[in-house]
């Protein structure tokens, strides 16, 4: 992990309120893990924490949803202006661990960190997206999965309802998500219930992103874990 | 090329640029960014006897250009410290300042017998944590209070003892005396500035304890001048902290008196930071013909 | 729409914005910029019985998310302030809130004298300005001092009294406490912090006092935890500002238990913001289904 | 004056470090009048004051050197962002005052107010110029004047040496100056020894830009005057 300048190699508005981020970054990443973002003036102080979205050859991409100043001033940004990035951080999936049938379930903004993962995991992993009502980069889902399901609460694009509906959870030996909280804890719940094996990637407030500030605690089974360096990715039977 | 050294409490500092407990861990997940040999010091995490959870609920918050933390003092305990995290630190070419916490007059005894007997160079007796419910600050507020739990441990610590003041004290300039005449060899200040925040939409207090402690650039300003008012007070060296961002700001602490600085926040908004800090540190003295620290300490 | 007046003091306010002393001249500046009768009430400018020239040097200071300023009381006096000012002032549809300050108790009851045979609403008493060098914020320490002035000043004084307390008071909430206690109709707080810049290339302070005072959203988090604190001990009703800069940060006074607020140094910023404020307040009033401040006041 | 959130039409580096930024603006304005300019973020916090270059017809072009955070922050803004201007501000020359014969002096950034003011009171004025190196706007003054003397301190373009030098005070009613301190104090002298009417554009730090908040004295022999509202052009007799 490293803090570098990094060149804004592209920064495009890919859906309602969701822009790609483009920067060179030559280090190995793991899918899951994540970078903290930081314009290089005082706009807003705490870098932000987003997640990898993709990883080709000397390229990252980053997808963020503008939330508030540090995503609506980054936003601005064009082409050819430096923003400092720092990562990768945090744990990541554990690919190894990740054996037999496989559902990804993504939500929200929650999709954007599980591309690079079903890269990762082949194509015989089916994958859940669940969207309010704008879908973006299913379509590149599609190309690293051989079962794509997009669901949106209104129906517009795919099935209708929310993304869980549509899981048949018994079919899995490993569930792998990320996205909105009411939506992982049903999730989880699910999988405890059948005893399929969960894995999900969560949020918190954050100032180091390396460990080191304890701001960003996640009460586990085995102790305050740090959701940035022992997580984001946190197996469900860890957390209480 | 200028002289960065810095001797104080009889020992000699590569640098005057400390990073602040509680900003930096005990420096393993920096030291995978940057050499943090080149600090002149870290302050450990705030530890206390016993290990602590430390507070529920949101821990950070930010402010413009603050941040709020109520972190709460988690920390592994006294004992593990100096089992697993000090013998990792003393790898590090730097000093090593343990910050010590406590609730009572006995947990701070305990603990500075426990450092005592270690390689830690320094003690940093932290009286001023707004963010745990019984104590800790209630040691930080009334000169009285500070100057007896002072000269208990100061009987029972044979380290150079840094007393770390709270700006919520109130009188910091007769704190700092009252510390220096309990027999503190060195006062650091600030801590964070007892704050607030709330959710408006939640209708509800963003903390568990209700109230939290701003750190960052926006409190410099009242940093630095505590600083100033305490360095004209006491004869013992001051270490200057509070919102220190850039070579600058090191500089103004410096020139209103302080020995040695501590980068806190700022190790957030960029990892290598105090790199940077003692760089320009550096170029701003050559660039001023500046030979030592000596020259412009104080100065003001 | 949601209703903002307020009941106060005996009086009615239209809305709970108010603007705050030093940052809003008497008014007439604005008044070029927009209708400023829509605003809840004007603090005027910092008075004192005889006129000021204020400081020398350096007045303003920027810093991260603040200022610094070091006005030193530049005032026309309360005299002419009674002739000139306020005649024009009374033109607005709005209260008129006379900001008095004083290096001596003669001159605050001088002050109050005078200003009670006028027509002014309220009579601000500011016991913490910290850029005078011989007083006002001596005032605004201690609170026996503080109480002492109040009490004296509580006789002379036939207006509702708004006493405007010092973020530097050594204990803030003993501070209220003992000016209710003198007989106070009100409490606003907070005024600048303390606080210090110092050019490095100079090698020189800032500002001809050394401190000066910080203002602006920097401050905002303290101010809040402050004006919380006072709310949850005094039963007089509390004037909250300190960084001030969105309706946002209003509500949050509100909720902590402001019942009128005001706005400082977001003057400078857009010079139209209380306008913008007291729209947002409302939006965000009728967006949560509030009719009225009582819902929200002093809920945290 | 008024509060306006403007559209930038322009912003443009135009000499070393010297941007020009042009956007709308309907009310009347003065020469050595001013604008206070912030961003709509919160990267700086108090409105940087700067003066009216030039006015045609609906669009005001300012010119602005790269100082310290603020200017740097509005130099990286593009064509099409929105920027806070507020103004005009100050009172202005007084044109009506300039009678006989006018020496105009610049130095520095304290050329662009200049230009405005040039174009105002007509061809009969004579312009002095002085730069350090690098010439900006001076073809556009020899558009509006007879006689633009251009000098720089190293003698690149035009004549060498510090632009006072090259003032023949004795011929002129009335001076008019902006640029740095000590080229205005040595003609705030020249002009007192010779009796010429001088009048002088200062700089003060500003907070509110519009008169209430006493951030910017400027002692005079009438007791203290405010640069932003009583200024920012004085008479150098009343300069204490
Ligand atoms: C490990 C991790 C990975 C993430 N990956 C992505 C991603 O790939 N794409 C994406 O759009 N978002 C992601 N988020 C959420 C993203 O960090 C927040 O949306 C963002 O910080 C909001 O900042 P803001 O300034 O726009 O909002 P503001 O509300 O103005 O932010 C204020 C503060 O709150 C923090 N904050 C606000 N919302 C969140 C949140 N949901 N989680 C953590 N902190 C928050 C900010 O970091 C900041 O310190 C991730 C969060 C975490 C913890
Ligand atoms: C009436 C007036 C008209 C001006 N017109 C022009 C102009 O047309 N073009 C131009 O390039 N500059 C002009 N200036 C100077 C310009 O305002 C400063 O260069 C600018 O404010 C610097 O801001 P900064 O953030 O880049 O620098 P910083 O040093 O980061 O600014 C820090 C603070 O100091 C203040 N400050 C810094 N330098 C000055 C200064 N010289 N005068 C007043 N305040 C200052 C800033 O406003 C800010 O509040 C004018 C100043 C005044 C008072
Ligand atoms: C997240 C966080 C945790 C902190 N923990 C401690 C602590 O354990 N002990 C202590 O003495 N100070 C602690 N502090 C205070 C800092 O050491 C420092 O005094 C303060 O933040 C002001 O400096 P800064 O503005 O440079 O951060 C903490 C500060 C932060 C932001
Ligand atoms: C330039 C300036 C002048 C001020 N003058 C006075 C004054 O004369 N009397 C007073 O009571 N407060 C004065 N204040 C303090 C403000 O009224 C207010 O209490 C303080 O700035 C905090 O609020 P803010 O952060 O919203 O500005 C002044 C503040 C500023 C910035
Ligand atoms: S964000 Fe600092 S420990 Fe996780
Ligand atoms: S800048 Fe406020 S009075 Fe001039």
């Amino acid at each position: 992990m490293k803090v570098q300048k990094s060149k804004i190699l592209e920064n495009k508005l890919i859906s309602n309120k969701i822009y790609r981020l483009t920067v060179e970054f030559v280090d190995e990443i793991k899918p899951g893990q994540f970078f903290m973002l930081k314009t290089l003036d005082n706009s807003f102080l705490l870098p932000r924490p987003i997640s990898i979205n993709d990883v080709n050859d000397n390229l990252i991409t980053l997808l963020y949803r503008v939330e508030g100043i540090g995503t609506t001033v980054v936003s601005r940004m064009k082409k050819g202006d430096e923003i400092q990035v720092f990562g990768p951080l945090g744990n990541g999936f554990d690919i190894t661990s990740l054996k037999g049938k496989i559902a990804v379930i993504g939500g929200g903004i929650g999709i954007a960190p599980l591309l690079y993962l079903t890269k990762k995991i082949g194509k015989n992993s089916d994958v859940f997206l669940g969207y309010k009502d704008s879908v973006y980069i299913a379509e590149e889902f599609e190309k690293y999965s051989n079962n794509t399901i997009i669901v949106t609460e209104d129906g517009s694009v795919g099935k209708r309802g929310y993304v869980t509906d549509y899981v048949d959870f018994e079919k899995y030996d490993v569930v792998v998500t990320c996205g909105p909280e009411i939506m992982m804890n049903k999730i989880i719940d699910k999988c405890k219930e059948k005893k399929i094996k969960c894995y999900v990637s969560l949020e918190r407030r954050m100032a180091c992103g390396l460990g080191a500030c304890l701001g960003c605690t996640v009460e586990t089974v085995n102790g305050n874990m740090r959701a940035c360096k022992d997580g984001p990715v946190f197996s469900s039977e860890e957390l209480k | 090329m200028a002289n960065l050294k810095v001797k104080t409490m009889g020992m000699e500092f590569k640098n005057p640029v400390l990073t602040a407990s509680g900003t930096f861990g005990f420096g393993e997940e920096f030291s995978k960014i940057y050499d943090i040999s080149v600090i002149g010091g870290i302050c450990s995490k705030g530890l206390t006897i016993n290990p602590k959870l430390g507070n529920k609920g949101e821990r950070i918050w930010e402010t413009p250009m603050g941040i709020i933390n109520s972190i709460g003092l988690q920390n592994p305990g006294v004992e593990k410290f100096i089992q697993e995290e000090l013998p990792k630190m003393k790898k590090y070419d730097t000093k090593i300042i343990a910050n010590l916490g406590g609730n009572t007059t006995e947990e701070y005894l305990e603990g500075v017998e426990k450092l005592s007997g270690t390689e830690v160079d320094i003690i940093e007796l932290n009286i001023s944590c707004p963010n745990v419910k019984s104590g800790g600050m209630a040691f930080g507020i009334k000169s009285e209070v500070a100057n007896d739990i002072v000269s208990k441990v100061r009987k029972k610590c044979n380290k150079p003892l840094m007393v770390k003041l709270s700006p919520n004290a109130e009188n910091i300039v007769e704190m700092a005396l009252a510390c220096e005449e309990a027999g503190a060899d060195s006062i650091s200040l600030i801590n964070t500035i007892k704050s607030m925040a709330i959710d408006i939409k939640k209708r509800k207090v963003v903390f568990e304890n209700v109230y939290a402690g701003l750190s960052g650039p926006c409190i410099k300003p009242i940093a630095l001048r505590m600083v100033h008012e305490v360095s004209k007070a006491v004869k013992i060296p001051v270490c200057g902290l509070g919102g220190i961002m850039t070579a600058h700001d090191a500089i103004e602490f410096i020139m209103a008196g302080a020995t040695l600085i501590q980068i806190g926040t700022a190790n957030f908004i960029k990892p290598d930071i105090a790199v940077d800090i003692i760089n320009g540190i550096s170029e701003f003295m050559d660039k001023e013909g500046i030979k030592s620290l000596d020259e412009i300490r104080n100065i003001i």
